[in-house]
Formats: structure tokens, C-alpha cells, sequence
């Protein structure tokens, strides 16, 4: 839920999507959902020329599970506030992973 | 400092720890991250800042089996970066000693 | 009541005009890319929770460096959420300005866990 | 089409099996054995990791000490600490007596 | 217009079936589920290359192992007709309090449908996500 909430945080930011199949795809986050599918507006592929594939697209979601990295501008981020909420939210990992019997 | 008395009751224990260290990842895809660990959760999704990844790349050389094409590595840095926990291999923390 | 029935019809005459017209008017055409690296442009007919999507009057584009870009017609398709990457809306005008006979590229590679 | 007609419970009323001995039994008990120990694990990768097992998790997370990282033999990296994700994880084999 | 909807409309068509290792499937649809598991009977199976076939009575595929399903074009305009006929059918009856002709039973689709054979016509999911 945690990186959930700072994708939330980061819609109209402009991010760089890294994919599965290397494609970097540059675009404003519109919308992001549990899954961590994300809607990106007004898209430019890198390398446009090797990648043609997508030049009359504009908007497209992206499945969450073939994202590798997402490069998100540094200002919009506030990382003790982050540290914060994942040590509070790890005694909540706790919770959810399940524990090796003992 | 020996682990077990800083208290890693949990394998997650181990990566809060390194909150707001530089910590070595390794990936799948023969992909090596070092950063700055700012936030996690269960599936190993990771934020981390000052990234460089750098990525062993094979070519294969003319004749030669592809295990013995010529190795060079690629280097890339990135500000601020999220990484799929899907990918995540291994983490490490900075050695304690 | 008459009023709400009004709207009600003028609502479902919108719609079945949309469905009627939209793959005529290449309205809504979406492109979609698998995971194995195929690109199928249709008509966004359906999709559901696990973004499982039903695809009317697709084609698919098959991309080489040497040979121009070659549309298979496919008719009707209902594609696995889990082998979608990307599901692009397409700009008709731009799509329709692209000469797709003078394009050249590598087929795009498929993902790679 | 009713699907309440699931099948009848096996009969259990076999008498309990006799409580399983030390290091023999199920894997759990191997796991719990091989806590502090030196073992190997090896991913489906075929990459081996050498280490003291400091703790693991129902995810089959493992976070080791000392860590050796061996492929084909050869050791090309050590790690202090070293958190395996479960995924990975073919299996878990002791390097010393348990 | 669901996905499920149209496969569950999609019963004695001809189909093609490609799995993610390649291999493809025609066969006419005999039945299939919310998990998209599926039985087809006289099949034609290919594998990957495309260069060995087998001919087959029937055959069970798993949901997951599916990369996509192609199905007569004619279908989509059939099952829409239906919906339209079905929300019709539901609006002239609602004056006499009695809800649509989809299904009343206990428990949505995803209940039926285990072990069950469900109705030839589209199973009108009844609240979001109960299909699932």
C-alpha cells in the first residue's frame, strides 16, 4: 500500500517508465491503482527511431507486472517522510507476511 | 556486529535496517543497482536515490560459445528510481563490520 | 417520469450509435502490445478487472527492417490480461498521417523476467 | 449443477502417526535445524550463496551472514549481510552438521 | 461488454486458442469458466514451429496458460443484440417487480459457473467484481 500511496502522491509528475522489453517510455502520470498499472498522458518513447511502434499514441496504460523501473523527478519526493511511513509500515509487513513457523 | 544480536528476527528486519543506507542490489537480467534505500514493502518494491545500475552485457564473439563472448558493463545513473520488487534477486546491506 | 424515460432513451441511443459507428469511424482504436512483443491495433469492444480486453476488427502489425510494415486483418480477439504490456489509445489522425508502407523497424522484443 | 455435494470427509479416526524425531520429519523441522548453521543456497538460477543462515520467512525470504556468491564454483562476490528473496530460492542444503 | 460474457457466448463456435508456449487449438468451444479454463472438441493442435499437428476429440486447457483466443466476428454483433434484447426484457418487467430475466439465483456467476453448466446466454454479472 505503501509505494501505492507515493505513486498517488506523484500523478501530473513527469516520470520515465523503464519496461520488461527495455522500452523507456517518458510521460505524465495520470493515474496509478493497486496492481500498479499506470496511465501515462502525452507519451514519448526514447529512441523513437528504433521503436516506431507507437508513434500514433498519445495516452496508454501500462500493466503493472512488466514495469522495471520507474524514474520519478527527486523534488517530488520527500524520503525521510518515506523511511517514516516504511518503518511504521513494516511492524504492518509483519502482519501480512506470513511468519515461519517457530 | 554480528546480526543476530541486532536484532534480525525477520529476513525484512535485515533491509530496515539499511533505511537510509546505501545498500547493493542485485537483479534479475544480470543487472546490479547501488542507492540509497528510502522506502520498501513485501514484495520487495524498492525507492532508492543516487542510483547507478550497471548492466553486464555478453557479446558474442565470431566463433566463440556464447559464454565466452566479450563482457562489458553499462553504467547509467538515476536520480530517483522504483524498482519492481519482482526483479530483486538479492539485497545488501553495507557491510556492518 | 417521461422526461427521465426521455433521457433514458436518448442515453441508449447514444450508445448504440457509438457501438454501431465507433469501428467504422475508427473511433476508439487502441494498440495493444503482448508480451511477446506483438503489436494488434482493433476496437476496444470489452475488457475486465484483470484488463482482459476484447479486440473488434483488429489487425496486427508485423514490423521488419527490410520489408514495409504488413496489417494482418484478425478479425474478433480476446486477449489475457497477463500477456498485455501496453494498451495505447490511438490518435486517428496521426495513425491515418503515418505512411505505414515507409516504415522500417525491428519487431519489438518480448519481456524478459 | 448444485455444488454442495462436495465429498464426504476422508475418514480420520487412523491413530495419530507417532511425533516425529528430532532431525528427521518434515522440512520445517530441517529449517529450524539449519538456523545458524552454514549452508547453500541455491537459486533456480544455478547462482549458489554460501552463508550462515540468520533467519528465514513463510515467503522462503532468507537473510544470511558471511555470504559467498558462487557461480560455477568460482566465488565472484562476498556480502556481510545478504537478504535472498523467496522466489529465487531452489533450495536450502546444509554445509556443516546440523 | 465483459470478456467472460462473450467466451460464455462463444459455445459450439469455432475457435483458435494460442498458449503462451505457441502451440495453437481449433476446436469448437464445449465449455468454459470464470478462470477461463476451457474444453474443445474436435481440435486441431499445432505446436509452436507450426510444423507437427494432432487431431484430438476433446481437450481441457488451462485459463493460464492462454495468450489469447480468436472467435468468429459474427458473435460480437450477436451477444450485443442480446444484451440489448436482455436489458429490454429487464425494463418492461420491472413494473411488475420482478427483477430481469438474467439470473436470480443465489450467488452471481462465479458461483454458478464452478463444476456447473452454465445458460447459453451471457450470464449477467450482477454486482462489480463478483465474477472474479
Amino acid at each position: 500500500m505503501l509505494i501505492f500511496s507515493v505513486f498517488k502522491t506523484l500523478t501530473d509528475q513527469t516520470v520515465i517508465v523503464e519496461l520488461k522489453n527495455d522500452l523507456l517510455i517518458t510521460g505524465v502520470l495520470k493515474s496509478v491503482d493497486q496492481f500498479l498499472n499506470i496511465r501515462l498522458d502525452n507519451i514519448q518513447i526514447s529512441d523513437e527511431v528504433r521503436h516506431p511502434h507507437m508513434i500514433a499514441v498519445k495516452n496508454c496504460f501500462i500493466r503493472g507486472s512488466v514495469v522495471r523501473y520507474v524514474q520519478i523527478p527527486a523534488d517530488a519526493v520527500d524520503t525521510q517522510l518515506l523511511e517514516d511511513a516504511t518503518r511504521r509500515g513494516s511492524r504492518f509487513c509483519y502482519k501480512r507476511c506470513p511468519k515461519f513457523p517457530d | 556486529m554480528d546480526t543476530s544480536s541486532a536484532g534480525i528476527q525477520e529476513p525484512f528486519d535485515l533491509i530496515r535496517l539499511s533505511l537510509n543506507e546505501r545498500v547493493f542490489v542485485k537483479l534479475r537480467g544480470d543487472r546490479e543497482l547501488t542507492g540509497v534505500l528510502h522506502a520498501y514493502d513485501g514484495h520487495m518494491n524498492l525507492i532508492m536515490s543516487a542510483v547507478e545500475e550497471t548492466i553486464m552485457v555478453v557479446e558474442p564473439v565470431e566463433g566463440a560459445p556464447h559464454s565466452q563472448g566479450s563482457v562489458n558493463y553499462v553504467k547509467r545513473k538515476m536520480e530517483m528510481l522504483f524498482v519492481r520488487g519482482d526483479g530483486v534477486i538479492l539485497v545488501s546491506p553495507p557491510s556492518r563490520t | 417520469m417521461s422526461s427521465l424515460q426521455g433521457y433514458v432513451d436518448r442515453e441508449r441511443l447514444m450508445e448504440t450509435l457509438y457501438v454501431i459507428l465507433s469501428p467504422v469511424l475508427y473511433i476508439d482504436r487502441v494498440l495493444v502490445i503482448l508480451q511477446d512483443g506483438r503489436v494488434i491495433v482493433g476496437t476496444l469492444a470489452g475488457y475486465d478487472q484483470k484488463s482482459n480486453v476484447v479486440l473488434s476488427d483488429s489487425k496486427e502489425r508485423v514490423y521488419s527492417t527490410d520489408e514495409p510494415v504488413e496489417e494482418i486483418p484478425l478479425g474478433l480477439y480476446l486477449v489475457k490480461g497477463d500477456q498485455i504490456v501496453l494498451i495505447g489509445e490511438i490518435d486517428s489522425e496521426k495513425d491515418a498521417s503515418t505512411d505505414l508502407s515507409d516504415v522500417r523497424a525491428e519487431p519489438l522484443p518480448a519481456i524478459r523476467y | 449443477m448444485d455444488d454442495d455435494s462436495t465429498p464426504p470427509p476422508p475418514a480420520n479416526d487412523a491413530p495419530a502417526p507417532p511425533p516425529p524425531a528430532l532431525n528427521s520429519g518434515s522440512p520445517t523441522d530441517f529449517l529450524k535445524g539449519v538456523v545458524g548453521k552454514r549452508v547453500v543456497v541455491r537459486l533456480t538460477s544455478g547462482v549458489d550463496y554460501r552463508g550462515v543462515l540468520s533467519c528465514l520467512d513463510g515467503y522462503m525470504n532468507i537473510a544470511l551472514e558471511q555470504t559467498e556468491e558462487h557461480v560455477n564454483g568460482r566465488v565472484i562476490n562476498r556480502y556481510g549481510d545478504a537478504f535472498i528473496r523467496g522466489n529465487n530460492v531452489l533450495y536450502i542444503s546444509a554445509a556443516e552438521a546440523i | 461488454m465483459l470478456p467472460l460474457s462473450l467466451l460464455n457466448a462463444a459455445q459450439n463456435k469455432p475457435m483458435l486458442v494460442e498458449l503462451k508456449n505457441g502451440e495453437t487449438f481449433n476446436g469448437h468451444l464445449v465449455n468454459c469458466d470464470n478462470f477461463m479454463n476451457i474444453t474443445l472438441r474436435e481440435v486441431y493442435q499445432t505446436n509452436p514451429d507450426g510444423d507437427r499437428f494432432w487431431k484430438l476429440k476433446e481437450c481441457y486447457i488451462r485459463g493460464s496458460t492462454i495468450k489469447y483466443l480468436r472467435i468468429p466476428d459474427s458473435l460480437l454483433d450477436s451477444v450485443k443484440d442480446e444484451q440489448t434484447r436482455a436489458r429490454e426484457a429487464g425494463r418492461s418487467a420491472r413494473g411488475s417487480h420482478v427483477s430481469g430475466a438474467g439470473n436470480r439465483g443465489r450467488g452471481g456467476p462465479a458461483h454458478r459457473a464452478r463444476g456447473g453448466q452454465t445458460r447459453g446466454g451471457p450470464t449477467r454479472g450482477r454486482g462489480r467484481g463478483r465474477g472474479a
